[in-house]
């Protein structure tokens, strides 16, 4: 009641102080705070993202500002970002710095799922809206915490169901009857695993003959490779990281093994930086997901896939050591969430923030495919179909064709014999 | 002879991988006495104060002290019993004060309430280094300190390793009236030394070792004239 | 499935015997911990990913030249740091502290240079396809690394045992100050045998794109724990006990991989607590406990 | 001048008083920080590391052992307050205990390790710690640590009170080195540092002193672990025993100085004040500059700043 007096109170000043129907007055500059790490084990795939985002704030900057609906105007956005260099107490630090002394308006975490947990109890403490760019972990949404939302990366147990229903559905047909799952043990790679065992035994169409997690440092798959031949499965899928997924591709290829259908999350997701580890032969008919920075969405707002891609090499040449793949799409796709967020905020508050965003939920479609939020703020609408990396029309080249489900297909599934 | 020994040290062997550093070597020592452990280098005179203090365990053989037996007892547990040493090179607590050097043996190592730390920095003549850290004492006050920390545990019985080295005759004379004094206040002392003067000086019986036994007991005045020790003295190539 | 494991732990294990084998050079010649190892061994590797990507040299001219050259970077190192940290009182201990800083800037500058991405040689270049080997299938590089490897220890061997530096450099290893006295150039014999450690890890980097798959400037850290782990196994100070320290490390880590796979990475560690514990010399070495 | 007992008692009262104060400015001084400067999650860390490095000043300083797996016993601590919190739904302070409890039983595992040297005991300690890791983050045991998936405790989250438990965790991490400090039992570590085998010959127990001295650097790792957890109540295996804690504490004391007071204190102030500050502003050179600090450390100050004084026969609280 006497808070509800207060602001009431506060209103009249206000409304005394300035023209009657005057809105606070427009800030100079839009802060977002964000955090980067540009060493350590989680620089690969967080730089990435970050140059994404940072070719979205130019652009922005470049045409004069955000929009912000609030304001009625555009503001060009101030970007203050942190490096935490992969360290979890650093990142915790930084995600304060900017809430409490840099008073950010957005703030959006770093990349993947352990530099993001973190921020997730400090941003809900603060009641500061999180924009988390790739954070996966099943344990950030709670519906007891609105300030939080996942931008690019759909939630784990969300992206193995199209491998799955292809092997159940395709696979079985074409008498693929065993399958053996390896994964390294962490939050990412691990969810998607036991999701797919579930989904396996649900269907019992496909048994599931070897299933082990290897810590996440592996780099050598020889013998597990061996192991797994010696139990001839008609499917193997490999879940790691890119380093792992390297390290695998490249034992498999040299131990000479065969199997039918073979599956790794970055062979496709991150086609380049695993070609150049490990060659095309290694790679030629590797099914793998289908990111959005290999699939030619159709945007209802910001560019394309081709002309993001145009606009990354641009600003990012050939030779920066930057990677361009999925990574890159997830930092721009970061920054279209927060373009259209203030766009239609009522304020800048965060709650109003919170519900502009959740807002967009369904309407907005981009290069990375439609944004879709339940309400926990878990990302559900990116799909990640299945896809294989079959010859180009050159000898020389991998493309990567999207196979499953039938809708999305461009090509039709190549399995070993 | 005294009917029981302080010290009994009965056929005591210590090996060390295939080598037998100590071979059965037996003596005993009487409170009040000073024994002289002398031998070419070796001959086991150091390992045997080692294995009496507690620092290295016995492979055979048995050590009585006070009567009861003190093989594979702990060395701080002897030391609070009444035994101490001194080291060939001093090993002081370097960053600690002399003061505290004493301190921590006068609090650990049990002697009897009241005990006077002032008073043995001034008999030691220590005193006037109380404050200044060990590692900034000479060599030859490191040695004092050293004989200062063992005093401070109030020992029975003193196993006092090559006080002497290092020493100028002074220090050296000085020294020896000291360990006199001691054995006079009725404390056993055990004195490895090379330097004959000393041990002539101090001891009131020699002990002689060669590769690992005890050959000879008596005076050292006896020993010098049997033919026996002069052939492991001089024929052994080691001179001491 | 067990001697299949065996076998690819052998081959396995000579790699990392490769990768400890200059780490207990040093030990054993200067006693200290070079905790900058494995930052070495990344830059051999990305050294042979420079000069292949850049002028097509082929890995194994690469190692030739990474031999030479870290030896040559070797020796001022040697000199700059060495010689300072062992007139300190505990240097056996401050090297893993100075080590640890100096993986520290080597990592720092390779991330600032060529950015944190995985960088790796082509698989053919050391031929793709599987050999057999008592009925296992093993990649080629794998019997490349560990004929390396093979080769390395050999010459580590000839170059003790055979030469008269390397003569100087095993007094050295008995005893410093006695070799001191007795008038041996003491920081010469240790500046080679720290250049040649360099070099070896130089080497093993040069393979390591085949073996671990790829580089990245952060992987030191790691490498450094099971480089540790194989000299303590196979004795720490002698560098020939590496063979058997890298071995028995091969084959366990190929067991556990087979039968209980999620567990793999306890393996070094408790290769490592269990020697020191129960062998703290080491399989073949003497007593290094407090008394 | 001859030193005599009472002049040596005076002094005592002395230097504890002032090393007292000194504890006690820096626990009231974090304590006002946080009604002043909002930045919660830098104070809670400075006042992390504080302890950190006071409780491995116990066991480097006191006793001479380096143990690189420090972070072993903040991540037992860790993982001890969440296991318990999650599986039993008891309020924190219990938590807290069951945090040390980890620590000590971890310790009491670890003590053989104190039968070895040196670099071998730092690395093996490395070893412990990493192998208590990769047991804790195994998903085999997903049902009780929750593996590699990560610990979520909103049910506890309280960033006030489990601040000012960690306060007084660092308070009493103080006094207990102003107590070593100044105690017989502390001089008594000294001694077994300088040359355990004259310590023994002064009757102080080695085994039982170096036990004590390892348990109590546990237990201090322990409950700052137990109360990071609280504090920060999300976290993954690689942020409890991430290596960097160990590597922190140890520069921040080398840096400062160990077996003193201040020396740990200066450490943390200097170096992860310029961290927070520099760390910010250039990061890409940050990790290359402090790698170049420790190195020249090592070489030209490996006593620690407060060296600088000490040399000069000043003593430092």
């Amino acid at each position: 009641m006497r808070s509800k007096a207060l602001a009431l109170g506060l209103l009249c000043i206000a409304a005394a102080a300035g023209p009657a129907n005057a809105q606070p007055a427009a800030p100079t500059e839009i802060k977002i705070g964000a955090l980067y790490a540009s060493s350590g084990p989680y620089a690969s795939i967080s730089m990435p993202v970050f140059d994404g985002f940072k070719l979205w704030v130019d652009q922005v900057n470049a045409s004069g500002g955000a929009e912000v609906k609030a304001f009625g105007k555009k503001i060009p956005i101030k970007l203050i970002a942190y490096d935490d260099q992969s360290s979890t107490a650093t990142a915790a630090t930084l995600y304060n710095q900017l809430i409490t002394q840099d008073h950010v308006d957005l703030l959006v975490a770093d990349s993947g799922s352990v530099l993001t947990s973190v921020g997730v109890p400090i941003a809900k403490e603060h009641k500061q809206f999180l924009f988390d760019v790739s954070g996966t972990g099943a344990a950030f949404f709670t519906d007891d915490n609105p300030y939080i939302a996942l931008m690019a990366d759909p939630v784990s147990t969300i992206w193995p169901h199209y491998i799955s229903d292809y092997l159940a559905d395709e696979g079985a047909k074409q008498g693929i009857k065993t399958v053996a799952i390896l994964y390294s043990t962490n939050d990412f790679t691990g969810t998607q695993a036991a999701a797919l065992k579930g989904f396996f035994e649900r269907d019992g169409k496909v048994k599931v003959v070897y299933y082990q997690g290897v810590p996440t440092s592996t780099s050598n798959y020889t013998v597990l490779i061996n192991n797994i031949a010696a139990l001839n499965p008609d499917a193997v899928l490999e879940l790691g990281y890119v380093g792992n997924d390297i390290a695998f591709l490249r034992n498999l290829q040299d131990s000479g093994s065969q199997f039918r259908f073979v599956f790794t999350i970055y062979a496709g997701t991150e086609k380049e930086e695993i070609e150049k580890n490990v060659g095309i032969s290694a790679m030629t008919n590797i099914f793998s997901y289908v990111p959005a920075s290999n699939y030619e969405y159709t945007p209802n707002f910001g560019m394309n896939l081709t002309e993001f891609h145009d606009a990354w090499l641009k600003k990012y040449p050939v030779g920066s050591n930057v990677a361009f793949g999925a990574n890159a799409v997830y930092g721009y796709m970061a920054g279209l969430v927060i373009d259209r967020t203030l766009a239609s905020t009522k304020s800048l508050d965060q709650m109003d923030i919170h519900d502009a965003v959740f807002g967009l939920s369904g309407q907005l479609k981009t290069l990375d495919s439609t944004f879709v939020l339940r309400k926990d703020g878990a990302q559900i609408g990116e799909v990640t179909p299945l896809g294989q990396l079959q010859p180009a029309g050159g000898k020389e080249e991998l493309d990567l064709v999207a196979v499953y489900p039938p809708d999305l297909a461009k090509g039709k599934a190549v399995l070993g014999k | 002879m005294s009917p029981d020994p302080l010290l009994n040290v009965e056929g005591l062997v210590k090996r060390f991988g295939g080598f037998r550093a100590l071979d059965g070597v037996s003596f005993h020592l009487n409170p009040g006495e000073v024994l002289g452990l002398v031998g070419p280098n070796g001959s086991g005179k150091t390992t045997c104060i080692n294995v009496i203090c507690g620092l290295y365990a016995a492979d055979g053989g048995s050590v009585t002290y006070d009567g009861r037996s003190i093989i594979g007892k702990k060395s701080h547990r002897l030391v609070k019993a009444g035994i101490n040493r001194t080291f060939q090179s001093p090993r002081p607590f370097l960053s600690l004060t002399v003061r505290e050097n004493i301190e921590v043996a006068a609090h650990y190592g049990d002697p009897r309430p009241g005990f006077d730390i002032d008073a043995l920095l001034a008999l030691l003549e220590l005193d006037r280094y109380a404050q200044r850290p060990a590692a900034e004492l000479y060599s030859a006050q490191q040695k004092t300190l050293d004989l200062a920390r063992a005093m401070a545990t109030e020992p029975r019985l003193l196993l006092v390793d090559e006080l002497a080295a290092g020493l100028n005759p002074a220090e050296l004379s000085r020294m020896a009236d000291r360990l006199r004094v001691l054995a006079d206040g009725g404390m056993a002392l055990l004195v490895v030394e090379h330097l004959m003067g000393f041990i002539d000086k101090v001891t009131d019986r020699v002990v002689v070792m060669a590769a690992g036994k005890e050959f000879f007991g008596g005076t050292l005045a006896d020993a010098t004239r049997d033919p026996e020790v002069i052939r492991v003295f001089l024929g052994g190539g080691h001179h001491g | 499935m067990l001697t299949g494991a065996i076998v690819a732990g052998v081959v396995f294990g000579l790699y990392y015997t490769l990768v400890g084998l200059g780490l207990n050079l040093v030990f054993g010649v200067m006693r200290i911990v070079n905790l900058a190892h494995g930052d070495f061994l990344m830059l051999g590797g990305i050294a042979a990913w420079w000069l292949f990507s850049s002028f097509g040299l082929h890995p194994l001219v690469s190692a030739l030249l990474v031999i030479v050259v870290f030896v040559l970077v070797g020796l001022p190192v040697y000199y700059l740091v060495v010689p300072r940290l062992l007139r300190s009182r505990d240097s056996e201990m401050l090297s893993l502290i100075l080590f640890f800083g100096l993986s520290q800037m080597i990592e720092a500058v390779t991330t600032i240079g060529l950015g944190a991405t995985e960088r790796s040689l082509p698989p053919r270049l050391l031929g793709v396809g599987p050999m057999i080997l008592l009925g296992t299938r093993l990649p080629k590089a794998w019997i490349f690394s560990a004929a390396a490897s093979g080769i390395a220890v050999l010459l580590v061997y000839l170059y003790l045992y055979r030469t008269r530096l390397g003569t100087l450099t095993r007094a050295v290893m008995v005893s410093r100050d006695e070799a001191l006295a007795t008038g041996i150039d003491v920081n010469f014999v240790s500046a080679v045998a720290f250049g040649i450690s360099i070099a070896l890890a130089g080497v093993a980097g040069v393979f390591a794109p085949f073996i671990l798959g790829s580089i990245t400037p952060n992987m030191g850290v790691a490498i450094n724990i099971t480089a540790f782990a194989v000299i303590v196994v196979g004795t720490l100070g002698n560098p020939l006990g590496t063979l058997l320290g890298g071995i028995i490390y091969g084959v366990s880590l190929m067991l556990m991989q087979t039968y209980l796979s999620s567990w793999a990475n306890l393996l070094p560690n408790l290769l490592l607590i269990a020697v020191l514990l129960v062998r703290p010399e080491g399989i073949l070495g003497r007593k290094v406990r407090r008394a | 001048m001859p030193d005599t007992a009472s002049e040596a008692r005076n002094r005592l009262i002395r230097r504890v008083v002032l090393d007292t104060c000194i504890a006690a400015a820096v626990v009231i001084g974090m304590g006002v920080m946080r009604g002043v400067y909002s930045n919660e999650l830098m104070l809670f860390n400075f006042v992390v590391f504080l302890a950190l490095a006071q409780g491995l000043n116990i066991i480097y300083g006191f006793t001479g052992y380096l143990p690189f797996g420090y972070v072993g016993f903040y991540g037992a601590g860790a993982y001890g307050f969440s296991l318990v919190v999650m599986h039993l739904h008891v309020p924190a302070m219990v938590g807290m205990a069951a945090a040390a409890g980890a620590a000590l039983v971890l310790a009491v595992i670890l003590l053989p390790l104190l039968r070895l040297s040196g670099a071998y005991f730092a690395i093996a300690s490395m070893a412990a710690a990493q192998a208590v890791y990769e047991i804790v983050a195994n998903p085999d045991l997903e049902n009780i640590t929750k593996g590699p998936y990560g610990v979520s405790l909103s049910d506890v989250f309280a960033p006030a009170f489990s601040y000012y438990t960690a306060l007084a965790i660092l308070a009493g991490t103080l006094l207990l080195v102003v107590w070593l400090r100044n105690s017989r039992f502390g001089m008594s570590l000294q001694a077994i540092r300088d040359d355990s085998v004259s310590a023994a010959m002064a009757g102080v127990s080695v085994v039982r002193g170096r036990t004590i001295a390892w348990l109590l650097s546990a237990l201090v790792a322990g409950l700052v672990g137990g109360v990071f957890a609280w504090h920060i109540s999300v976290f993954y295996p690689d942020t409890a025993f991430d290596l960097s804690v160990s590597i922190f504490s140890t520069v921040f004391l080398l840096f400062g100085g160990a077996t003193t007071l201040c020396g740990p204190l200066l450490g943390v102030f200097i170096l992860y004040g310029i961290y927070n500050v520099i760390g910010i502003a250039v990061p890409q050179y940050f990790q290359f500059t402090y790698g170049a600090l420790i190195v020249l450390l090592v070489l030209f100050l490996p006593n620690g700043l407060v060296s600088l004084l000490t040399s000069r026969g000043i003593r430092v609280p």
